[in-house]
């Protein structure tokens, strides 16, 4: 399996975690982004997400090689799902081996905080009344 | 010369299409493409943050663009 | 399923995923504890773990009242096995629901440390030369 | 009063039973224990730390022990 993946299709958790089994890690951090059924209180029918895939697979390859310049991971594997969400899908999956947690946990929040900040996919909220570009207004 | 633009999101609804083409002068550093897209559509101002990318790379502002260069508009990205 | 788990069985960390997915969940962050092939070098050959079990149970309960005082998480579950175990065996997965990362990164990540300290649960290595009762000794 | 006292991890290893039972005065607080069985198993007294548990808690020093309590030998904890 692919260690990046922008992908259309349903991300299968179990797979990302084989993925970065290794025998000599003893922590797997994973980070799973759900689609929420509400936004401050208002009901969310669905979320539209989509990516530049080609520029975004690249910012997810400098994050793994930060990771890997920061860390004393084993394996990481990062996928990110386009298209039309509805509450609890999953929209990305991040998972990361370690021979000791400190550095599975430190590495899994720091890629799921920089793939926010600079991998360039973008989500639509759809709501009962209209729709909203998350973060594209101040 | 003659350039093709992607745009995303949000600057995909402003501009009206995921590609647009554009003729722009020889020479053409990023500010100045930014300034321009701008003022032709001023909904780009009110965006939180809006960066230009040319080949797949956030581009600094002094960045000259080349014939053949890929160019996106980036509006605040929102994966995750 | 149950939220706490001491368990003879193999743990599906898929089924712990699931049972922590809300539709007002945001964020899932997963820890999984697995048996490293070697520990300082040495070759691992199994790992034996045992149990106070009505006492890890308590204490298990005692770190979910914790974390939902300290954090906003809607769900966790912890599953920790026991028996002998082999290298890329799961020995724990804590999963925590929070309807944002914040919450579920730094739950799950005081839940696996408190475990660690205070869990009446304890793992015997065992090499080619001999075995090892875990920080039994300074 | 007799009790049983459960050993767990290596404390049982030292103690050679899962399940002992002794004879112990009435009264008896959780330090007097551990010291009697540091004594009479100097082993444990090498270890990184030994807890006493009753009835599935952590035992304060001065706890006293009752009858029909489950009194455990908790050696360093070694989950996850």
């Amino acid at each position: 399996m692919s260690e990046l993946a922008i992908t259309y299709e349903p991300i299968v958790v179990q797979q990302c975690i084989d993925a970065v089994l290794a025998p000599q890690s003893g922590g797997i951090d994973v980070f799973i982004g759900t689609v929420r059924d509400a936004t401050k209180g208002k009901k969310v029918l669905r979320l539209e997400f989509e990516a530049y895939e080609s520029m975004a697979l690249s910012e997810l390859q400098r994050i793994v090689a930060d990771v890997k310049a920061k860390w004393p991971v084993h394996k990481i594997v990062i996928h990110h799902r386009t298209g039309v969400l509805y509450a609890g899908d999953v929209a990305v999956v991040i998972a990361v081996s370690a021979a000791h947690r400190d550095a599975a946990f430190e590495a899994c929040r720091y890629a799921i905080d920089t793939l926010k900040q600079t991998v360039p996919i973008w989500k639509k909220e759809v709501f009962e009344d209209g729709e909203v570009w998350v973060a594209a207004h101040p | 010369m003659k350039i093709n633009i992607l745009a995303f999101g949000i600057a995909r609804e402003i501009v009206g299409s995921p590609l647009t083409t554009a003729k722009l002068i020889d020479g053409l550093r990023v500010q100045q493409l930014k300034n321009d897209l701008e003022e032709q559509y001023p909904k780009l101002k009110q965006l939180t943050s809006f960066m230009i990318a040319v080949n797949g790379v956030y581009a600094m502002p002094d960045t000259v663009i080349e014939p053949g260069d890929e160019v996106a508009l980036i509006p605040p990205v929102s994966g995750g």
